[in-house]
């Protein structure tokens, strides 16, 4: 593995776009290339070494490259778009549609990430050490295939609308979350060690979601059972969970929510 | 006492609209309609200044007796400069405002002044 | 003395065509047909007091210039701008709105709209569960349940009920009145709520869980005996007139889009409409605000793909509410300059984002003096859309309609349309180096 | 401007020219026999020259069209069309946004596009958007299926005042084409209800589907307009509707047509060619209707071929694209339209795994190579219905190589399609010339407007298309990429003698003209068609009767065809 380190230099002023921080894009370019590559700072085309210090080397292949970034870069979205392989980590907090459509690799934060990270991903591990932003790993607007693969933990808490239309993967929040946790929900697991806001599971079809604790539970989602430690989607939970299917506001209703004693 | 705000449109502001450099966009706007037990609850009488305030700020407007309650325990201001200097700007990343049923105090404050808006827009933007 | 007939009302979503004008040397004298609020703005041509040159601030006022002067610092402002944001154009005709996008999409900005934050929930539902709907004419001669939740057409829409919903004679509705039963869903016991044969006061902020009750019931399920304030029997009654009339709309309005929930009270209503018609006939329409906002989403929808918040910065439309819409790009700080077209963000705005807006240079088009007006750095006035200008507006129900002019705006004004075309063409006379 | 396209081998079936080496010569921006002074040459030598295409069934613009675009965020977000050289940005797959459909669609040599489905009452929204639709000669179909004025005179028997009215709308709407939408079908659909059969009722009206199109047949041809009717019969996209298909097109046999063209056009006929009783029994008709179409002499249909794509569908047949929306459980847009007709959409994905999908994809195939004459089967995708019109050069490559079509049997498309049609028996080739009929000479002569479009003959359009294939050292049979891809954008697309498209880049957006008819009828019978007018908008429309009618300033290039139909009274 090789390693490329970006550390900022400058934030930007009204939000940059960076798809080309990227273990592909990197992949087989030296300094003084990768340091040309253009991010956009609103409509004006900018160079990467405008807003980071560029050190390090990149492999031959995204498989063996490794990107940090080392700084806060909740401005700069994009990061990591469609990444496949490789590593990327950022050392403080990331922006707006971090690894969207990822398809693997393995993607850190140190701390938060915004909204919309990890849209309609496919593959790959992620790991948030703080909090997570909105429609953490859902689908993009009008989409009705969200999230279909990899796996995203959250340490911190997780924003409302988490893993919208989601179709596959898991998603492990270990502190709360926000309502609408996977509204639309089709396949897929949810994992909430905290307590999740009202409306978790709404309009599911399908899926599961399990968490620690629940503000209210829609009146489409019917109790079927308590069970102590279940094993749910092949792991097991201690504790007395209860059961519920639903959200029978839709006659599709084949989705399962977990909820601890 | 504690209340959920609602901002929306009334027709009186509604018939102001081209006439915001006049009184009457004061009049129509800078008001909070009331339930009628909630007013006798806070010993507020019609014209009173009261205080409302949020996590978000706080404005001073006047007292209205609501003829659209009952509504126990909410308020109602018109939208508008005074409405938003309570309302709150969480949008959860859909891009609308909560408008509507935001948590907010009201007390009565007789003594306080209802700002136009010239004043208002001073007082938080220094413009 | 002129009379106008057959004038369109520039006012609300409610778009009615039917208004007749009486004119005399350059005053209104009345607006036959029209409601209060109509009749506010036909009458308001009166009114003394009217901007007819630019204004720029200086020191603690303004002082008056050119529009020539004016037009080259708005340009200036636009190109100068790394991320500006073009708003407002719900209360301009079309032709001025498509003006407006290929200004946005020459200076690189982003367009957005005031249904970011009115009925943007509404479309967002949308793309998501779609949207089963009709014109009001359909209302007016098959229609005989009319439901109004969130919405207070008595205040926001006063003819709405008598042209098309509550009161009319139709085709297959000939008592008209007597023909349709109306229910109301809301927190307060609104003046609409007053006039309906049912109303449901709901729990504020509970109206998704009402709706999902409602889904859950109308699928054979059970609910608790009290959701969101209302008990189950209401609940069922309520659901049974849904079940059992033969043409039902659902007429829903920011009360349901600015609530806890906001775009998903919609998703969820959608639903339940779009599976009421495995029983019956049910339709939904949104009670739009200002009378040409489904214009703009219209224009900017065919000429884009996508229908507000619209980010042209990379050369190409990005569509991401949430992102690309005005509060949160002025709450966080990421438009750096702001370009109003006939609307007032400084009144509608949440404080925080208002705050952004007087930092960052501005510029306001508008024929009044409003709260945008007071902030903005550069004031253009312009003639009144609808009334000295004609063109394009399309009514909440999307049915094109060509607005009328009625009389000639003071000398001097400019319409809207005018104003950005030349504006336009100062930005490309300064990007190519003129 | 003059113009000298030299060397180039053309293809011009009006005027009997298969595969010529031959000049063609422009002046004022039309085809001429003679040059006068000054011109610009383009050396065609070694390149396939057409005319202008003409698009005659494609929902590329209006307001369902811009509905489906609103629907479908995540289908704009699929393609991007970046602000370059001039060009206005864009965005969408299977619904281009407008200045990016009028692009495409001249970089395929396309230089007419019409709309096919305009709910009257929204017109104005039509023609505002067309405006923005660069570069191409446009026009617009108003629908009658639903119409209430229509349906009244029926009840009462009065063809005249029936034919005034359909005039009276042709005017307000600034339209050129009777479309008919399932016909009755779209009005009980405001109950719930649908018309499947040709004599169902009509609720409220008491008329039959099989009324309202002999009525409008009769009032079509009464009228003199240049196309016929174009139909989209009752119960399209349901197994087993051939029955319904050919009774419907027998409606046509009685009425003679006032020119040369077809009295009937079926539309999209994929979707009218079922068999079966259900999806599981399933099966391809194409047989059935290309052995009626051959025949007889009244019909020309287009083929409605699907392209195994993800895609928008949106028609004006609402209770159709509500039973659509129940299959796939994906979201769906109603839009009824008081006293007129139901438009509804929803998004569709068409699976080469899908059984019933493939065998679509070959009834579209079939049809084309069934029907002997070229002139009586059209190319066209129903866009986006079947899928995007940018999938017209493999359809093209389908006609021209049998090997490319087994390819697909064998390798891409569901088994199913080989047991339930009859494609993998077919081994007709299409040769340019009947592509060049397919693509434009048919269309312009099923319209009524062959006089100025779809040929290279002396007075016609100054619109050409070059095309980088050497028809002379090219076998589209075993080349058949070489033939998607030369088809996919010219070398040259000229537009009224202007240079449009230089190597496949757009290089100039004029702006098209929009055609529509004016045909006048009897003075006084239009008097009394008006009070009935008046009535029926003071009492059931929700817009008044002198808001209606579209103004002529939405035309920005209007060309109005005056037809004098006096003789109705």
């Amino acid at each position: 593995m090789k390693e490329i380190v970006l550390k900022v230099k400058e934030q930007p002023r009204v939000g940059l776009e960076a798809e080309n921080i990227a273990p592909a894009v990197f992949a087989g370019k030296s300094v003084s290339e990768i340091s040309a590559l253009p991010v956009f700072e609103g409509n004006s085309e900018r160079r990467l070494d405008d807003f980071f210090e560029v050190t390090g080397v990149a492999a031959e292949t995204s498989a063996e490259t490794r990107i940090v970034i080392d700084g806060d870069v909740s401005l700069t979205k994009r990061i990591g778009q469609g990444m496949r392989d490789g590593e990327l980590r950022v050392k403080g907090s990331a922006g707006m549609h971090l690894g969207s459509k990822m398809r693997g690799g393995k993607i850190t934060v140190d701390g938060d990430c915004e909204a919309y990270c990890f849209q309609e991903m496919r593959g790959g591990t992620v790991h948030i050490k703080g909090n997570a932003g909105n429609y953490l790993g859902s689908a993009v607007r009008g989409n009705w295939r969200g999230m279909r693969g990899g796996t995203i933990t959250v340490d911190g808490n997780a924003g409302s609308e988490i893993a919208t239309f989601m179709k596959g993967g898991k998603i492990h929040v270990k502190g709360d979350c926000a309502s609408f946790a996977g509204v639309h929900m089709n396949k897929g697991l949810i994992v909430i060690d905290g307590r999740s806001e009202r409306r978790i599971g709404a309009e599911m079809i399908g899926g599961t979601v399990v968490a620690g604790a629940v503000d209210a539970m829609l009146v489409g989602f019917t109790l079927l059972e308590n069970v102590k430690d279940p094993e749910i989607e092949g792991e097991k939970f201690t504790g007395t969970y209860k059961k519920y299917s639903g959200d029978h506001a839709d006659t599709r209703a084949k989705g399962t929510v977990w909820v601890k004693e | 006492m504690n209340v959920t705000l609602i901002t929306g449109r009334t027709i009186k502001q509604g018939m102001v609209i081209e006439h915001k450099d006049s009184t009457m966009y004061t009049d129509a706007n800078a008001i909070c309609e009331f339930d009628p037990d909630d007013m006798k609850k806070l010993k507020v009488s019609e014209g009173d200044t009261v205080e409302v305030s949020s996590e978000d700020g706080e404005v001073y407007v006047r007292a209205v007796k609501s003829l659209q309650s009952p509504h126990k325990n909410i308020i109602f201001i018109p939208m508008g400069p005074w409405a938003n200097q309570v309302t709150s700007p969480e949008t959860n990343s859909v891009g609308m405002p909560s408008f509507k049923g935001v948590p907010a105090k009201v007390e009565l404050a007789k003594d306080r002044k209802v700002l136009t808006y010239p004043e208002l827009l001073k007082q938080s933007f220094g413009k | 003395m002129e009379i106008h007939t057959d004038v369109i009302c520039p006012f609300c979503g409610t778009l009615c065509d039917d208004i007749e004008v009486h004119v005399e040397n350059g005053r209104v004298m009345e607006a036959l047909n029209a409601c209060k609020l109509g009749n506010a703005k036909f009458m308001s041509m009166n009114k003394k007091h009217r901007h007819l040159v630019p204004r720029i601030r200086k020191d603690e006022g303004f002082t008056k210039t050119t529009i020539e002067d004016a037009v080259a610092r708005a340009a200036q402002m636009l190109v100068d701008a790394k991320r500006p944001l073009l708003y407002g154009w719900a209360t301009t005709v079309c032709e001025a709105q498509s003006v407006g996008i290929e200004l946005a999409e020459e200076v690189g900005g982003v367009i957005d709209s005031c249904a970011s934050v009115c009925h943007g929930p509404s479309v967002l539902a949308i793309q998501d569960v779609g949207f089963p709907s009709v014109t009001l004419g359909e209302v007016k001669n098959r229609a005989d349940l009319d439901i109004y939740w969130g919405s207070n057409p008595m205040h926001a829409h006063p003819r709405h009920m008598s042209r098309y919903s509550r009161y009319p004679r139709g085709y297959f509705r000939e008592r008209g009145q007597l023909d349709r039963t109306v229910v109301v869903l809301d927190v307060r016991k609104t003046d609409t709520a007053g006039i309906a044969d049912k109303f449901l006061q709901v729990t504020p902020g509970d109206d998704y869980e009402l709706v999902n009750a409602f889904r859950t019931l109308l699928h054979g399920g059970e609910i608790p005996d009290e959701v969101a304030g209302i008990s189950k029997k209401d609940i069922t009654e309520t659901l049974e007139i849904m079940k059992s009339c033969q043409f039902g709309v659902l007429f829903f309005g920011v009360g349901l889009t600015m609530s806890p929930g906001k775009h998903r009270n919609i998703d969820n209503a959608i639903s339940l409409v779009a599976e009421l018609n495995k029983h019956t006939k049910f339709n939904l329409i949104p009670m739009r605000g200002h009378y040409n906002v489904t214009g703009f989403s219209e224009v900017l929808t065919w000429q884009s793909g996508f229908p507000f918040g619209v980010d042209y910065t990379r050369g190409y439309p990005q569509y991401n509410p949430g992102e690309t819409t005005s509060v949160e790009l002025l709450c966080r700080g990421e438009v750096d300059a702001i370009f109003v077209v006939g609307s007032d963000p400084a009144a509608n705005f949440p404080k925080k984002a208002v705050a952004h807006l007087a930092k960052i240079p501005s510029v306001a088009i508008e024929p009044h003096e409003t709260p945008t007006t007071y902030l903005c750095d550069l004031n253009i006035p312009s003639a009144i859309a609808g009334i000295e200008v004609e063109g394009t507006a399309y009514r909440m129900d999307n049915v094109p309609l060509r607005a009328r002019k009625i009389m000639e705006p003071p000398a001097g004004l400019y319409s809207d349309r005018e104003i950005l075309e030349m504006i336009l063409e100062k930005v490309r006379e300064i990007k190519n180096g003129v | 401007m003059e113009f000298e396209i030299k060397n180039g081998i053309v293809f011009d079936p009006l005027n009997k020219v298969d595969g010529e080496r031959k000049d063609i010569l422009i002046r004022d921006g039309r085809i001429v026999e003679k040059l006068k002074g000054k011109h610009e040459t383009i050396d065609a030598a070694g390149r396939l020259v057409m005319p202008g295409g003409v698009e005659i069934h494609s929902h590329f613009a209006g307001g369902k069209e811009t509905a489906g675009r609103l629907l479908r965020p995540e289908d704009g977000a699929r393609v991007v069309y970046p602000k370059q050289n001039g060009l206005r940005s864009g965005s969408g797959y299977s619904m281009p946004s407008s200045f990016t459909a009028g692009y495409l669609y001249a970089q395929m040599g396309y230089t007419m596009c019409n709309t096919p489905a305009m709910p009257p009452l929204f017109a104005r929204h039509t023609h505002e958007e067309l405006g923005d639709v660069p570069i191409v000669d446009k026009s617009a179909y108003p629908t009658f299926d639903g119409n209430w004025f229509v349906m009244r005179y029926l009840k009462e028997g009065d063809p005249d005042k029936l034919a005034a009215c359909v005039a009276w709308f042709m005017r307000a709407t600034k339209g050129l084409v009777i479309k008919i939408v399932n016909p009755g079908g779209t009005e009980n659909w405001g109950w719930g209800k649908n018309a499947v059969g040709i004599d169902d009722n009509i609720i409220g009206f008491d008329v039959t589907p099989a009324e309202i199109v002999s009525g409008l047949l009769e009032a079509n041809e009464r009228l003199k307009l240049p196309h016929s009717i174009h139909l989209h019969p009752n119960n399209l996209g349901k197994p087993g509707n051939i029955e319904t298909t050919i009774e419907t097109l027998e409606l046509g046999k009685s009425v003679k047509s006032h020119s040369d063209r077809q009295s009937v056009y079926l539309t999209h006929a994929q979707f009218h060619s079922f068999g079966g009783d259900s999806w599981k029994n399933f099966e391809s008709k194409a047989d059935e209707l290309a052995k009626y179409i051959n025949s007889c002499d009244h019909v020309v249909c287009d083929t409605g071929n699907v392209t195994l794509d993800e895609t928008t569908t949106m028609t004006s047949d609402g209770p159709m694209e509500y039973f659509l929306h129940n299959l796939t459980h994906l979201k769906w847009v109603n839009k009824d339209v008081e006293l007129e007709t139901a438009p509804g959409i929803t998004p569709f994905i068409y699976s080469r795994k899908n059984p019933v999908h493939s065998v679509q994809w070959a009834i579209g195939l079939e049809l084309a190579l069934l029907i002997d004459d070229p002139f009586k089967v059209l190319l066209a995708t129903d866009h986006p219905n079947g899928g995007p019109f940018t999938r017209y050069p493999r359809i093209i490559a389908w006609l021209m190589s049998e090997p490319y079509r087994k390819y697909y049997m064998d390798e891409r498309v569901h088994k199913g399609a080989q047991k339930g049609s009859s494609l993998a028996t077919l081994d007709r080739e299409y040769t340019f010339s009947d592509i060049a009929v397919v693509t434009r000479a048919g269309q312009a002569k099923a319209l009524g407007l062959s006089e100025l479009k779809g040929h290279l003959g002396v007075g016609a359009h100054g619109d050409v298309a070059i095309y980088d294939i050497d028809p002379s050292a090219v076998d589209p049979s075993k080349d058949y990429k070489a033939i998607e891809k030369g088809f996919a954008k010219t070398a040259y697309t000229i537009k009224d003698g202007e240079v449009i498209v230089r190597d496949g880049a757009i290089v100039a957006t004029p702006q098209g003209r929009t055609y529509w008819a004016n045909p006048v009828v009897d003075h006084e019978l239009d008097r009394e068609m008006a009070k009935d007018l008046e009535q029926y908008f003071k009492k059931y429309y929700s817009v008044n009767l002198a808001n209606y009618p579209v103004q002529k300033t939405y035309l920005k290039r209007g060309r109005e065809i005056q037809i004098d139909a006096r003789d109705v009274k």
